[in-house]
């Protein structure tokens, strides 16, 4: 038992909080700020042990490993949740002040499933965890049916179930592939395919089929080209402060995932789904930048934009190199800070101006210059410009990539990541040389002026010394592949 | 037992094509009926009684009823202003069929009956519960914070800005459902908390 | 009565549901659609441990845990957005501008 | 005094952090701290001119620190000759720039704080011994431009006629804002290029160093260099204006702001044309030999058109513009002469052009400040009554020209010497060509905005320079004289490195 405790201790503190949080908003209804701020610091507390508990080890059976690789996504997913939690609290509060608890349990929740998720080794946990990961997100997404600005369809409804739908039917395809692979195979161990025949022969058909289809599953949700649809709908309906969790930790996720199963369990079989991949990512790139470019909405130009950065992540995956894998990582990890600082500025600079659309935000800068300046850095981040994050985890991408021999996609991902600039300045543009029709300076809450510091910390100061994080991205993808 | 495994091939088929195919609503759930209690057989022939049972308790008599439910609570209104039943008709038969006629080309190019042995043991409850609880314990926690999850999801859904319950009924029988499936005790003490 | 039989009705119910997931517009009815989609995956788990042997059985244990928790969380987003709109066709939510 | 280099690169960013902390009402303070920051960069460069040793060049005052090393990337700063012409060009310029924009008012702490990055940038550009630094600093130096000119520039007051006319109304074509866009994008575009070449090189000569004292020692093979000289000079001479890629360089003139004029086509133009010669031809020595033709041939198209554009423009500010284009076309030949006198001449046309342009855009703002328009038909006799302006402008003019006594000369001169001496000789006859119609445009200018009878109505009450506007053109002018008159102290340091360099391309010096 103890061993138990000492593999999922994090994974029980984060449910035990989540526990601790709706019972005391059972028994002592508040309406402040204070639960928020108190799952907050919990988790600040869990993230702080997770440098202190040394929980490598294994389930029995090994259908859970605790190791580097585990320890960086724990890491991530915490820090993810904090600044979500974070991002929320003003919001929630203010919004639907009767209701907080339930909104930080099922964020917890989904943090738990993320977090077992990185360590699953087996097909069954896998797709529990998942489950568990996914299914508060649905909630969630309806959270606030009857919020946003006055300007705005009221969409959250229609975003909840939408979201949910192509969860399901992600579901449903991984579980039909996974139906065929693990019949095929005869084992729920995520391992190498058996092939059963002559030695040299390849994968049967049907099991080719049911990898493409889990394939395809992990892609509807990582949002990646052709299983995108949902996305920009989705971030545009969902309330924003949700869409920045959302943006980032279950991709983190999902990665995680791919990685585990791709470059873990199924990299003998490359040459099955390699060149699925490949022009995954390809299209991802492709399709995420271009269709960004005429949105004025900036919840849906960032949901193309997330798409398309989905795809310079999955080229780092189809590198197959633990440098590859690491940057993937590193791409990740950056990403999440980025993305959920993007969605913050956004969030305060629309509550405040009534609307997302870029008119909206228009002015932003010379009404707060901090605020414009970070969402200009995070926009630079997203683009990749140097000296902020953004631009070491495009660097590192494209060099492995580029020494994977994946050359005609880095030129591409290159080429494109101009178009990339283009839109992300268009919003730039709106915020500091537009002129908006308010002039009073934008108020943020304490907690969401919080988290969007520490998004600039760590997005400004990885863009300057990146090294840390690179060691770390290093030592975890150990975990997953070995060699080079 | 060959007649009867025709007979429940055929049935589910069709019924699970009436699922898609009726328009009117209460009609496809009770087509959904139809190929879950078509798809118990099938596993009761597949010498998995265990799940045959959970699948006529849990599906036919949680799943549908649930569905049931649904359709009744929101079906005032098609009718008058109810959009075209039908979206991309064309361009979903195309990629159903195309994905039908990959899989199909897959299982007979696997050759699925050459080398095939035998089951000797087959998998009795007790070798489920077993695995259930021994090798796969870990997942069996998940689930039950799973079924937690989606407790508290839908009790948040469900619930009126106003404290009004109405989804409450909805709720009941979710999360008997739920439990039921797992029998997981773990399940209703939570679901006990949540309330 | 083979493993070929099971995996093509299996592969048959999923593309059906794949269908009605594409094309059907009401909520509830892509809901069935879902369920067919499960239902076939289940199936052909269970047509492999009968056959084949291996976890498959214990993964449909697992899959109809997932499936009802679904079940529970669609139909409530669907009565929310019924609520919201009186009308539980999808496509109003993709207010899509590309 | 130890890390002199990093000194020089750090002080503006040092300025613009302090700018930070400062509030936005603090005028003054404000002013004064980006001018310090600008004038210890600029005493740092004429200390580093001052102390470099002159026969022995090469690479000196290095410094060295570990960025990334297991990709191994090193901020490695170390100057040689031509970094020293270009350090002291850069030092001259932001000092000038930050007096001439004294009197910014629209939210000036964030004017001076990008100006500042953006001169750090260029300062790193010049002295950074490692590829990848170098690309970092030149991806600095070129950004801010987006906001300095979106923010602070100026629309145009010339209407466009003809039959585009309709998209400078529909689609803003001719703002500001379109100006910065296409200015950035165009550049980014020429940055993914150079990126590219990076990869290549990196690549081949290992991967484990992007040092470029490394890369220069590596032999890369010809179609390695075929495919990176090409990305490197288009990547970087889209910087330096060459010719179809320079239509951002006469939009993006025109719209910012004397200060971002000054710098940009005093300055940073020289980054591209650096680039091409420090990174594309000393790393690619046989494909620079192999593309000299292509590289001499675009340049004498680029002399040719852009001055024949700068004679048909009416709007003074296109006018500079087209003329930078032009010049920096002379540049661009000299490199592609390949023989010693040709890279001294253009290198010492990238100071001499960068003085003299920074010196046009400091004098074009100060009447465009005071008239409200730069178009010239409306404009005349000005001379009457700002005197000072009008000599400094006309002093400009004979620069421009090639007057010999002022440093135009000596860069022309000498590229078109070196033009005669290379491979292509019939490249002197176009150039000279080019040089002829400069003369007409810049004097018909002068004479048609200066000269003539005197102002009347609005114009008739415009006032001489006054307190800090003084600088840029006495300092600039000064400049230009002095190495009109004395081209030894600046050839003595770029001469050693042109050696140096050429030394790679042995056959063809």
């Amino acid at each position: 038992m103890s061993q138990w405790i000492q593999l999922f201790a994090l994974e029980f503190a984060v449910v035990a909080i989540a526990a601790l949080v709706l019972l005391w908003d059972a028994f002592a209804p508040r309406t402040g700020r204070a639960v928020g701020w108190i799952t907050a610091l919990l988790l600040g507390g869990v993230l702080a042990a997770s440098f202190f508990v040394d929980g490598s080890g294994a389930a029995p059976h090994g259908v859970f490993v605790r190791d580097a690789w585990v320890v960086f996504h724990e890491r991530l997913f915490l820090a993810a949740g904090i600044l979500g939690v974070l991002g929320s609290i003003d919001w929630l509060a203010m919004r639907t002040p009767k209701r907080q608890a339930e909104y930080y349990a099922l964020l917890l929740f989904s943090l738990a499933g993320m977090m077992l998720l990185a360590g699953a080794r087996d097909w069954i946990l896998l797709v529990v965890c998942f489950e568990l990961m996914s299914m508060p997100l649905y909630v969630l997404c309806a959270y606030g049916k009857q919020d946003g600005p006055a300007s705005e369809p009221k969409l959250a409804a229609e975003a909840g179930l939408k979201l949910f739908v192509t969860g399901a039917a992600s579901s449903g395809l991984t579980l039909f592939g996974l139906a065929l692979v693990v019949g095929m195979t005869g084992t729920s161990h995520i391992g190498p395919i058996v092939t059963g025949g002559p030695v040299g022969s390849g994968p049967a058909p049907l099991t080719i089929v049911g990898m493409l289809f889990v394939l395809a599953g992990f892609g509807f949700k990582v949002g990646a080209v052709p299983f995108h649809m949902w996305v920009p709908d989705t971030y545009q309906g969902a309330p924003t402060p949700f869409v920045a969790f959302l943006s980032v930790a279950p991709k983190a996720a999902g990665l995680a995932t791919l990685a585990i199963v791709l470059l873990g369990g199924w990299s003998a079989s490359s040459s099955v789904w390699l060149p699925a991949l490949l022009v995954i990512a390809g299209a991802s790139m492709v399709v995420g930048n271009f269709f960004a470019l005429p949105q004025t909405d900036a919840r849906r130009l960032l949901g193309y934009s997330g798409i398309a950065q989905i795809g310079y992540a999955l080229l780092a995956i189809a590198t197959q190199s633990r440098g590859g894998l690491a940057m993937t990582l590193f791409f990740v990890a950056t990403y999440v800070f980025t993305n959920l600082g993007v969605f913050f500025v956004l969030h305060a600079a629309a509550e405040e101006g009534g609307g997302h659309t870029l008119a909206r935000i228009a002015g932003l800068s010379k009404r707060s210059p901090w605020l414009g300046g970070a969402l200009l850095v995070f926009l630079l981040s997203l683009a990749g410009i140097p000296f902020v994050a953004g631009f070491w985890a495009k660097l590192f991408v494209f060099m492995e990539a580029w020494n994977a021999g994946l050359v005609t996609l880095v030129v591409l991902g290159v080429a494109l990541a101009v178009v990339g600039l283009y839109y992300y300045l268009t919003v730039a543009r709106s915020t500091y040389m537009a002129d908006g029709d308010r002039s009073t300076p934008v108020r943020t809450g304490f907690a969401l002026g919080a988290a969007i510091v520490v998004c600039l910390f760590f997005v400004v100061g990885l863009g300057l010394w990146p090294k840390p994080l690179v060691e770390a991205a290093n030592h975890a993808a150990a975990g997953i592949v070995s060699g080079r | 037992m060959t007649l009867l495994f025709v007979l429940a091939l055929v049935v589910t088929a069709i019924a699970a094509v009436m699922v898609v195919a009726a328009k009117n609503l209460v009609r496809a759930v009770m087509a959904l009926a139809l190929m879950l209690l078509g798809t118990a057989v099938l596993y009761a022939l597949l010498e998995a009684p265990f799940l045959a049972g959970v699948q006529v308790l849990t599906y036919v008599g949680g799943v549908v009823t649930l569905m049931i439910f649904g359709v009744m609570v929101t079906r005032r209104h098609e009718g008058a202003n109810a959009p075209a039943e039908r979206i991309h008709g064309f361009r979903g038969l195309v990629v159903a069929a195309g994905m039908f006629a990959l899989l199909a080309w897959a299982v007979v190019a696997s050759d699925l009956e050459r080398g095939a042995t035998p089951i000797v043991k087959p998998e009795t409850t007790r070798s489920l519960a077993t695995a259930l609880l021994d090798d796969h314990l870990v997942a069996f926690e998940v689930v039950s914070l799973l079924l937690l999850a989606a407790l508290i999801g839908a009790v948040v859904l469900a619930r009126r800005r106003d404290g009004r319950d109405e989804g409450s009924a909805i709720l009941a029988a979710a999360s008997r459902e739920a439990i039921d499936a797992q029998q997981a005790p773990a399940g209703s003490a939570h679901g006990g908390d949540a309330r | 009565m083979n493993l070929t039989h099971c995996l093509l009705l299996a592969s048959f119910l999923f593309c059906v549901g794949v269908y009605g997931l594409l094309t059907r517009r009401q909520a509830v009815a892509v809901l069935l659609a879902l369920e067919l989609m499960m239902n076939a995956a289940n199936l052909a788990f269970v047509a492999f441990a009968h056959f084949r042997g291996g976890p498959g059985q214990l993964f449909v244990v697992f899959a109809l845990a997932i499936t009802v928790a679904e079940v529970a969380i669609g139909l409530a987003l669907v009565m929310l957005l019924y609520r919201r709109h009186d009308d539980t066709a999808l496509d109003r939510a993709s207010e899509t501008q590309g | 005094m130890s890390h002199l280099l990093a000194w020089i690169v750090a002080a503006p960013a040092i300025a613009a952090a302090v700018l930070l902390v400062l509030p936005a009402s603090a005028r003054l303070p404000i002013r004064v701290v980006s001018l310090i920051g600008a004038v210890v960069a600029c005493a740092g460069s004429v200390l580093v001119a001052l102390t470099y040793d002159r026969v022995a060049g090469g690479m000196q005052m290095p410094d060295d620190w570990a960025l990334v090393p297991s990709l191994g990337i090193h901020l490695k700063l170390a100057v040689d000759g031509w970094g020293v012409a270009l350090l002291l060009l850069t030092g001259v310029i932001i000092v000038t720039g930050v007096l001439a924009s004294w009197g910014v008012e629209k939210r000036g702490k964030e004017f001076f704080l990008l100006l500042l990055v953006l001169v750090s940038g260029v300062f790193g550009v010049f002295v950074s011994q490692d590829l990848f630094v170098f690309f970092l600093f030149y991806e600095i130096a070129v950004l801010p431009m987006y906001l300095l000119i979106g923010i602070w520039g100026a629309s145009h007051d010339v209407p466009k006629r003809g039959p585009f006319g309709f998209a400078w109304k529909r689609f803003a074509v001719g703002g500001k804002e379109y100006a910065a866009m296409k200015l950035t994008l165009m550049l980014l575009v020429g940055s993914a290029a150079i990126l590219v070449a990076m990869f290549l090189l990196w690549k081949e000569a290992g991967g484990t160093s992007f040092d470029l004292a490394h890369l220069e020692q590596t032999k890369f093979s010809l179609a390695t260099q075929n495919w990176a000289f090409p990305l490197l000079w288009l990547g970087f001479g889209t910087l330096a204006g060459v010719f179809p890629f320079h239509t951002w360089s006469p939009d993006g003139h025109a719209s910012a702001p004397t200060a971002v004029s000054m710098l940009h086509a005093g300055v940073l133009m020289k980054l591209g044309a650096f680039g091409v010669m420090r990174v594309g031809m000393v790393l690619c020595p046989d494909a620079a030999a192999n593309w000299a033709w292509l590289v001499g041939g675009v340049a004498v198209i680029n002399v040719l058109y852009g001055a024949l554009c700068a004679a048909s423009q009416t709007d003074l500010k296109y006018i500079i513009a087209y003329s930078s284009v032009s010049h920096m076309g002379i540049v661009m030949l000299g490199a592609a002469t390949l023989t010693t006198t040709g890279w001294n001449g253009a290198v010492y046309q990238m100071f001499a052009h960068g003085i003299m342009t920074g010196l046009f855009f400091a004098l074009v703002g100060l009447v465009y400040e005071r008239a409200h328009t730069r178009a010239i038909a409306k404009m005349g006799g000005f001379g009457h009554v700002m005197p000072a302006v009008a000599c400094f402008f006309t002093l400009a003019c004979l620069s421009s020209l090639g007057l010999p006594g002022t440093a135009g000369f000596v860069a022309e001169f000498l590229v078109f010497l070196g033009a005669a001496e290379g491979a292509h000789s019939w490249w002197a006859v176009p150039a000279v060509i080019g040089a002829v119609v400069t003369a007409v445009y810049v004097l018909r200018a002068c004479k048609t905005i200066f000269w003539g009878p005197p102002p009347t109505g609005e114009f008739a009450h415009l006032t001489d320079a006054r307190s800090t506007e003084w600088a840029a053109p006495i300092v600039l002018g000064a400049a230009l004289i002095l190495f009109g008159f004395w081209p030894r102290f600046l050839l003595d340091f770029i001469d050693v490195a042109s050696h140096t360099f050429l030394a790679r391309i042995a056959p063809f010096s």
